[in-house]
């Protein structure tokens, strides 16, 4: 039974990739491969917070910063390194690893700290590193970043960055959808509902926070680089902008954080209906609406989206870990 | 061309922060530029045909700025594009304007926007840092020395816009002989400027550029008047030019300079109108700078069209580039980066009004130098 | 197997152990008793690595394990339960347990195997028809079970069971009496347990001993612990009765 | 003066109680028996008003108090002190006593109260400051029962009291349930201890499975065989 | 400034320590006072510190019924602090918009006769707006204090949030106990945000700039801890000050930041131990 409908998802999901990586060769208007392009983005980066934010639960409010120091990593070896506008969609791989290491270097004194102090300090962490790089000079300081772009139509651009992201995306995917499913996985949530009892159980609690915290660190820096591309236009205002960061959280949040499938759906849907809105109704309006959203979805399923698919998962939980449970009763 | 007259209208599209950190001056512009399609509409519109918005709200986030801009040019398939603020936003378009050949008349924020090679993007009028301060030196400059503050003391945000405005600074102190005792940048949001006062005045620094925005602004000012610090001259970047200056801070709010691209005052054809509308909509007696700069903008955008008498964007620009365009700013022609030439307007605010002080032809009113004491 | 000298730990100005020694020998089953607060707990989070002693040292099979983190603890044999139970509230029974097994000391890495023996221990615990429930729905004493459970999920050589007979009547006692046999017999693990209920500790213990004020006061096979008048006095009181 | 009637309540799918009939009358001290998960502490917590019968009466001092908040019946006078102690953790021991005493009825007779029971429990006195959250498990349960009686209760139900105690201390807590009910205080016991408690209690039911199965006065009930052999391993 | 941001913050660590709800929305009804504090000095010239009495029954209504119809509904979600936090986000969208239709987004500032006063005690200078909001935070830090430790009620308001059952079991409405406690904190926002006025210009949109000094304050005073959260506020005010007396004042708000993670990773529970 969990194999075949393990095969089920796998073929689902390469059915979905497949359809979504021709959709920029049909012609369409760049502004649908740019908006994909963006919302691929956002779900790279709400499902690897979910990895350290979800299934830890270890609400990270800095991790705009890593896809801010991927935005940098890039932008400075395109400038520094005379990298031609081609390298630099692979460069973004070595930016995904820069974010994996700061990661690494941050997470080992903050992961020790727990709940809202944890927020907090990498909330610090994300304005130390956003003032940092504009106090300094050779980082482009207040100023920004320029990028070239490559002689190309821009059409062929934005379709080669929208695979980019797409790959970055699945990629990540992948990785939640594994991780849902392994021990790893397993030991995460073991730690975010009892970090003590998890260690009894013989979890190495700060190895496996500090794996979840770098895992979930890299894919924002690799979307960072090729977000830098995209725009070629790099400012610590734009890449730093605290507003990724909470957004972020709350699309993970917003799904239903700890599964696969939470952030995917929140950030698909945050993002084009925000985007919808602003295009439809007048401004303040359409801000308005989209707090209605929030509360709306909230008092209804006050636990995420994906609670609203979670009839099946009850059935289910007992074979797989992959899922929460249901409702916690009064302990 | 009676063909045309009967066609759809021209679309017109782009996004503005109208929510958001930058709405405030947003709002303004978006106003400008409306007044202006109202105007052009009922004079029978550009090329015969009638002029229409769309306008998007990027809720103050250049990111969001380029996928509207690309939603515009490529969804809409708008007519013309129309310029940007702020000045991060109108960095991020200008490539994305670039690459998809459409003229982009905007704020453009400062010289390094403009040294990127895009060929499509003008500033017409630009809300030029470097040039800030060009016409407040011009007028030092004019002074005999031993009048002139001898001691500045420089705070600058640390920002885009603060750091061209400081840019040129340093150059222009020392050719006047005056100064330089502080240099010192900080970054947004200030905390406290009682310090920064206070160092002000241990320094005895006699002339005061507080290169920031109105927050900080405000904050600068009213730390200067509660520990009764008085320089000869107090100069402010961007914050004193938004309404809200005067309208908050009432006689606080007196003598202080700063520069401007345009002003309700110059002798240009159409500053009139635009005031009187103002006068009549809102109240104020001068339309505000950036009022006056959604509708210059739009002024230039539409001599290309009418001068290339096309849409095709191309030669909409190459005309832009070969002729001179006549807005509320003054006559202007743009060399190879999209700039025209320097413009060097200083103003002070003297009792409530926003006066021009230079150059000495345009002044309204007679500068107040040295500063009062505080009241 | 399990060795302590000399161990202190204060909370504050508050002295909660007080220079103990202990030893508990492989294949034994030793309680350890004495009045409430007495630092009977406090002994086994000592010894699992929650809490970090003053002073004194601790071995396990020779090795220090004092200042380890608490999973090497774990994972070098040492399992336990807790008094306040802590069950993972989210997760069903048979998740707690298996995410135990995958981490614990057998070498189960993948979900399907981990659930299988999980399943085993859940049987062994008597809660197998309560597998897919979550915890909270479960009455103290599965939960106390589910601890259990949980700890030996880990394949402990040792296991500390911290007051799991509490709250059972004297019948159930009696199947809680032979599960600790079981215990150790089936699973080969050494029990050091804390309990208040006499007849269990009577019924299985080849050594117990007494904890007062953080000082040991009485350590010896459980007929002498019982007729031992400190322990009288300080713990079981003149009235008892040999409830 | 309490009385409940055919009290049927559900968990989901989980019948708890089925139907569930007895009562207390005043002064006496009643005994509520039955091995693990016979419903005990949700029989008790559906008096108390923290959870919904699906059908039935409970009545008190003759009127229906089925349906009241758990607040409204504690205004009644009947205070549970609950399985599982739940102090208020992060709260000091002398909190955790005031806050037994929140309702104004209760209020007024803090000081003489508080007395009373640092008579009983000399040991809270002197951990009047600790936060309850550190306190050993025997300690905790201390004062949860003190906490009850701060809020002078007319009928005091609790839940397993003597759970977790050393001997001494649980002969110590049956002593003082003895006597609250000598001081003219109605008990509800619960208590695995079953033949402490019979030998305390005036009358006594069993509940199993969600049923009573047997009632009768507590010497009664201490002769039956079938308790000798379910619950007295005799 | 501290002080000013613990008197923000006390109602937001209040509704997080205590009821488990973080408020984003918590400064924009700070915001909401202080703009209503603006609209009575330039109608009626009422003093800003009047106009407190207005908007903080005002505000502590809104939130009673806010509690009452949208927290209710989530304090069954499985983690509360999450669900809230998405449905306050919310809120305070809302709330921003609202005030930029109503007030439009210029930016304002509260200008009294003692606006530019100032108090010079060897070589600190104190203006008189700072020392107002100082007192009044003071005094608002204390009241909550006071009723939070010192109040039946308030301890009620601590004990229904740790053992909502017990709680009950002893007499406590939990109910309206919750709905006091949000409301409270939401009118001290309205004190807070007043203020904060005093002190700084605003506009719709400066709400989110609030929100994350006051997060900060709260957080290096200790969750749930009044009297922490005060000194948290003092403390970065401290930083501040000193700082921007020595360092470039470019690197102040770095320092401030990076002072304030190197604070909390020595000391993991924040700087004063979490109480309630
Ligand atoms: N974290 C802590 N902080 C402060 N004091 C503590 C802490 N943990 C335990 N104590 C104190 O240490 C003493 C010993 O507690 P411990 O929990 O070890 O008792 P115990 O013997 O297990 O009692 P019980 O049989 O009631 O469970 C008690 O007085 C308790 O109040
Ligand atoms: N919140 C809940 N949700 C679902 N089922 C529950 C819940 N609480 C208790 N139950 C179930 O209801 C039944 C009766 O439980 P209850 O706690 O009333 O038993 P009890 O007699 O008090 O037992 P114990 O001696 O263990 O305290 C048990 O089967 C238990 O698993
Ligand atoms: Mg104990
Ligand atoms: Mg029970």
């Amino acid at each position: 039974m969990v194999s075949s409908s393990n095969r089920l998802v796998f073929g689902v999901s390469i059915l979905l990739f497949l359809c979504l990586a021709i959709f920029p060769w049909f012609g369409l208007p760049v502004y649908f491969v740019s908006l994909l392009f963006t919302v691929f983005m956002f779900v790279t980066l709400a499902t690897s917070w979910n990895l350290i934010g979800g299934y830890a639960g270890y609400l990270s409010f800095g991790h705009v910063a890593f896809f801010g120091i991927g935005a940098y990593t890039t932008a400075l070896m395109m400038k520094g390194l005379h990298l031609s506008p081609f390298w630099t969609i692979l460069s973004s791989i070595p930016a995904g690893f820069v974010a994996m290491l700061i990661a690494m270097i941050v997470g080992y004194p903050c992961l020790r700290l727990r709940g809202p102090y944890f927020a907090v300090v990498t909330l610090c962490f994300a304005f130390v590193v956003d003032l940092g790089i504009k106090n300094l000079d050779i980082l482009g300081g207040p100023e920004g970043l320029w990028l070239k772009s490559p002689d190309l139509p821009i059409e062929t651009i934005r379709a080669i960055l929208f695979e980019a992201m797409l790959v970055t995306m699945m990629l990540s995917i992948m990785l939640a959808y594994w991780t849902s499913r392994s021990k790893f996985g397993a030991g995460l949530r073991a730690i975010k509902e009892d970090e003590e009892v998890a260690q009894t159980m013989a979890i190495n609690a700060p190895r496996l926070k500090i794996q979840a915290f770098a895992l979930s660190a890299f894919f924002p820096g690799m979307a960072g680089g090729i977000y830098a591309y995209y725009l070629t236009y790099i400012h610590t205002d734009i890449v730093f902008d605290m507003m990724i960061s909470i957004l972020i959280v709350l699309m993970a949040l917003f799904g239903g954080g700890g599964t696969v499938m939470g952030p995917v759906i929140g950030a698909v849907l945050l993002t084009l209906i925000n985007e919808g809105l602003s295009t439809f109704v007048k401004a303040e309006f359409a801000r308005i609406i989209y707090g209605c959203l929030f509360i709306g979805v909230i008092i209804f399923l006050p636990n995420g989206i994906m609670e609203f698919f979670k009839k099946e998962h009850r059935v289910e939980s007992g074979i797989s870990l992959a899922e929460n449970g249901g409702n916690r009763s009064a302990a | 061309h009676p063909a045309y007259a009967e066609d759809k209208p021209i679309v017109i599209g782009g996004s503005l922060p109208l929510t958001g950190k930058f709405a405030e001056t947003a709002k303004w512009i978006e106003k400008g530029m409306k007044f202006w399609a109202d105007e052009v509409n009922a004079k029978g519109g550009i090329l015969g045909r009638k002029v229409e918005f769309i306008i998007y709200d990027d809720e103050s986030d250049a990111k969001k700025a380029v996928t509207f801009a690309e939603k515009a040019i490529t969804v809409d398939k708008v007519d013309l594009l129309f310029g940007g603020y702020p000045g991060t936003a109108a960095r991020a378009v200008m490539p994305v304007a670039e690459k998809h050949k459409y003229v982009y008349v905007s704020m453009g924020g400062h010289m390094k926007s403009f040294q990127q090679g895009y060929t499509y993007s003008f500033g017409g009028p630009p809300l030029m840092g470097e040039w800030w301060y060009e016409g407040f030196f011009q007028y030092m400059k004019a002074m005999p020395a031993d009048q002139r503050p001898k001691r500045a003391a420089v705070y600058t945000m640390n920002n885009p816009i603060g750091a061209s405005a400081s840019s040129t600074l340093a150059g222009w102190l020392q050719k006047l002989g005056i100064e330089m005792v502080i240099n010192e940048k900080y970054n947004l949001p200030l905390p406290d400027a009682t310090p920064l006062i206070v160092k002000s005045k241990q320094m005895n620094t006699d002339i005061l550029f507080s290169n920031g925005f109105f927050a900080d602004g405000v904050m600068t000012l009213r730390a200067a008047k509660a520990l009764d610090y008085r320089p000869k001259v107090i100069v402010q970047a961007i914050g004193s030019v938004i309404p809200a200056w005067v309208k908050e801070l009432g006689k606080d709010g007196d003598y202080i300079f700063s520069g401007t691209a345009l002003h309700n005052k110059l002798n240009y054809p159409g500053n009139d109108k635009l005031n009187a509308y103002i006068k009549k909509k809102f109240g104020l007696p001068g339309y505000p700078v950036y009022f006056g700069f959604g509708y210059a903008w739009m002024q230039t955008l539409s001599q290309g069209v009418e001068g290339a008498k096309s849409l095709d964007q191309t030669k909409i620009r190459d005309w832009l580039k070969s002729n001179t365009v006549n807005n509320i700013a003054g006559p202007m022609s743009f060399d190879e980066k999209g700039l025209p030439a320097p413009i060097n307007f200083c103003t002070q605010i003297i009792n409530g009004q926003v006066e021009l002080i230079w150059p000495k032809e345009v002044r309204t009113a007679e500068p107040v130098y040295p500063r009062p004491a505080w009241k | 197997m399990l060795k302590g000298t000399n161990i202190t730990k204060r909370f504050g100005g508050l002295v909660a152990l007080s220079e103990v020694d202990f030893e508990v020998q492989r294949k034994e089953i030793v309680g350890l008793i004495g009045p409430n607060g007495s630092g009977k707990t406090t002994l086994f989070n000592v010894i699992s690595g929650l809490f970090k002693p003053e002073s004194g040292q601790i071995t396990f099979e020779g090795a220090p394990i004092n200042g380890l983190p608490p999973h090497k603890i774990a994972r070098m044999g040492i399992g336990r339960t807790f008094q306040i139970v802590r069950p993972l509230m989210d997760l069903s029974l048979i998740q707690n347990v298996a995410i135990a097994v995958m981490y614990g000391r057998q070498d189960i890495n993948t979900l399907q195997p981990a659930l299988e023996r999980a399943s085993e221990l859940l049987k062994f615990t008597s809660l197998n028809d309560k597998a897919h429930i979550l915890p909270g729905q479960l009455a103290l004493e599965d939960r106390k079970r589910l601890e259990v459970a949980r700890a030996l999920a880990s394949k402990p050589e040792i296991i500390l069971l911290d007051e799991v007979f509490a709250g059972l009547n004297q019948k159930e006692i009696e199947g809680a009496i032979e599960l600790t046999f079981r215990i150790r017999d089936e699973f080969g693990v050494t029990v050091f347990m804390i309990e208040h209920v006499m007849k269990a500790i009577m019924g299985t213990c080849s050594r117990v001993m007494a904890l007062h004020n953080g000082i040991k006061i009485a350590d010896g096979d459980p007929e002498s612990v019982a007729n031992d008048p400190k322990v009288i006095r300080a713990y079981l009181g003149a009235g008892y009765a040999g409830r | 003066m309490l009385a409940v009637n055919d009290l049927e309540v559900h968990y989901q799918e989980l019948r708890a109680l089925r139907g569930v009939s007895l009562e207390v009358t005043q002064a006496d001290l009643v005994a509520l028996i039955g091995s693990n998960g016979a419903g005990k502490t949700t029989l008790l917590n559906t008096i108390s008003g923290l959870i919904p019968a699906v059908k039935g009466q409970v009545s008190w001092r003759g009127n229906s108090i089925l349906g009241f908040s758990a607040d409204a019946i504690c205004q009644e006078g009947i205070i549970q002190v609950p399985e599982g102690r739940k102090l208020f953790s992060k709260m000091t021991v002398g909190e955790n006593l005031e806050m037994g005493a929140y309702l104004p009825t209760a209020r007024a007779y803090i000081a003489e109260n508080l007395q009373m029971v640092f008579d009983i429990f000399p040991r809270l006195a002197e951990r009047r400051k600790q936060l309850a959250g550190s306190l050993s498990g025997g300690e905790q349960q201390m004062v949860a029962v003190a906490r009850a009686i701060m809020a002078r209760p007319q009928l005091l139900m609790l839940d397993e009291p003597s759970l977790g105690l050393a001997p001494v201390m649980a002969a110590d807590i049956f002593q003082v349930v003895e006597d609250l009910n000598q001081r003219g205080i109605t008990i509800l016991l619960i208590s695995q201890e079953v033949l402490h408690t019979l030998t305390i209690a005036t009358y006594a039911y069993v509940l199993e499975n969600g049923k009573v199965t047997l009632d009768g006065t507590a010497q009664h009930l201490l002769d039956d065989p079938r308790i000798k052999e379910s619950y007295l391993g005799l | 400034m501290g002080s000013v941001y613990a008197l923000l913050g006390i109602g937001f660590s209040l509704s997080w320590g205590v009821m488990k709800v973080i408020n984003i929305s918590h400064a924009a009804f700070g915001l909401i006072a202080a703009f209503l504090a603006y609209t009575l000095l330039q109608a009626w010239g009422l003093d800003p510190i009047l106009s407190i009495a207005v908007s903080v029954p005002l505000l502590f209504f809104a939130a009673c019924f806010i509690y009452r119809f949208l927290i209710t509904p989530i304090t069954q979600a499985k983690e509360v602090i999450v669900s809230s936090m998405i449905l306050t986000f919310g809120i305070a969208i809302i709330l921003e918009n609202l005030m930029l239709l109503i007030w439009s987004p210029d930016p304002r500032v509260l200008t009294t006769s003692y606006t530019s006063k100032v108090i010079i005690v060897g070589p600190f200078y104190f203006q008189y707006p700072r020392l107002a909001g100082f007192l009044m935070a003071s005094m608002g830090v204390g009241i909550i204090q006071f009723f939070l430790k010192l109040t039946y009620t308030g301890k009620a308001v601590r004990a229904a949030w740790q053992q909502p059952d017990a709680a009950q079991l002893y007499g406590v409405n939990l109910k309206r106990i919750s709905m006091i406690t949000f409301g409270l904190a939401v009118a001290s926002a309205g004190a807070g945000g007043v203020c904060m006025a005093y002190l700084y210009s605003f506009e719709p949109h400066t709400h989110s700039l609030w929100l994350i000094y006051l997060f900060l304050v709260v957080i290096v005073g200790g969750v749930g801890n009044v009297l922490g959260a005060a000194s948290a506020g003092l403390i970065i005010g401290v930083i501040t000050g000193l700082s921007l007396a020595f360092l470039p004042y470019q690197w102040v708000n770095l320092l401030t930041f990076g002072l304030l993670m190197i604070i909390l990773i020595l000391r993991p529970q924040g700087l004063f131990q979490s109480e309630v």
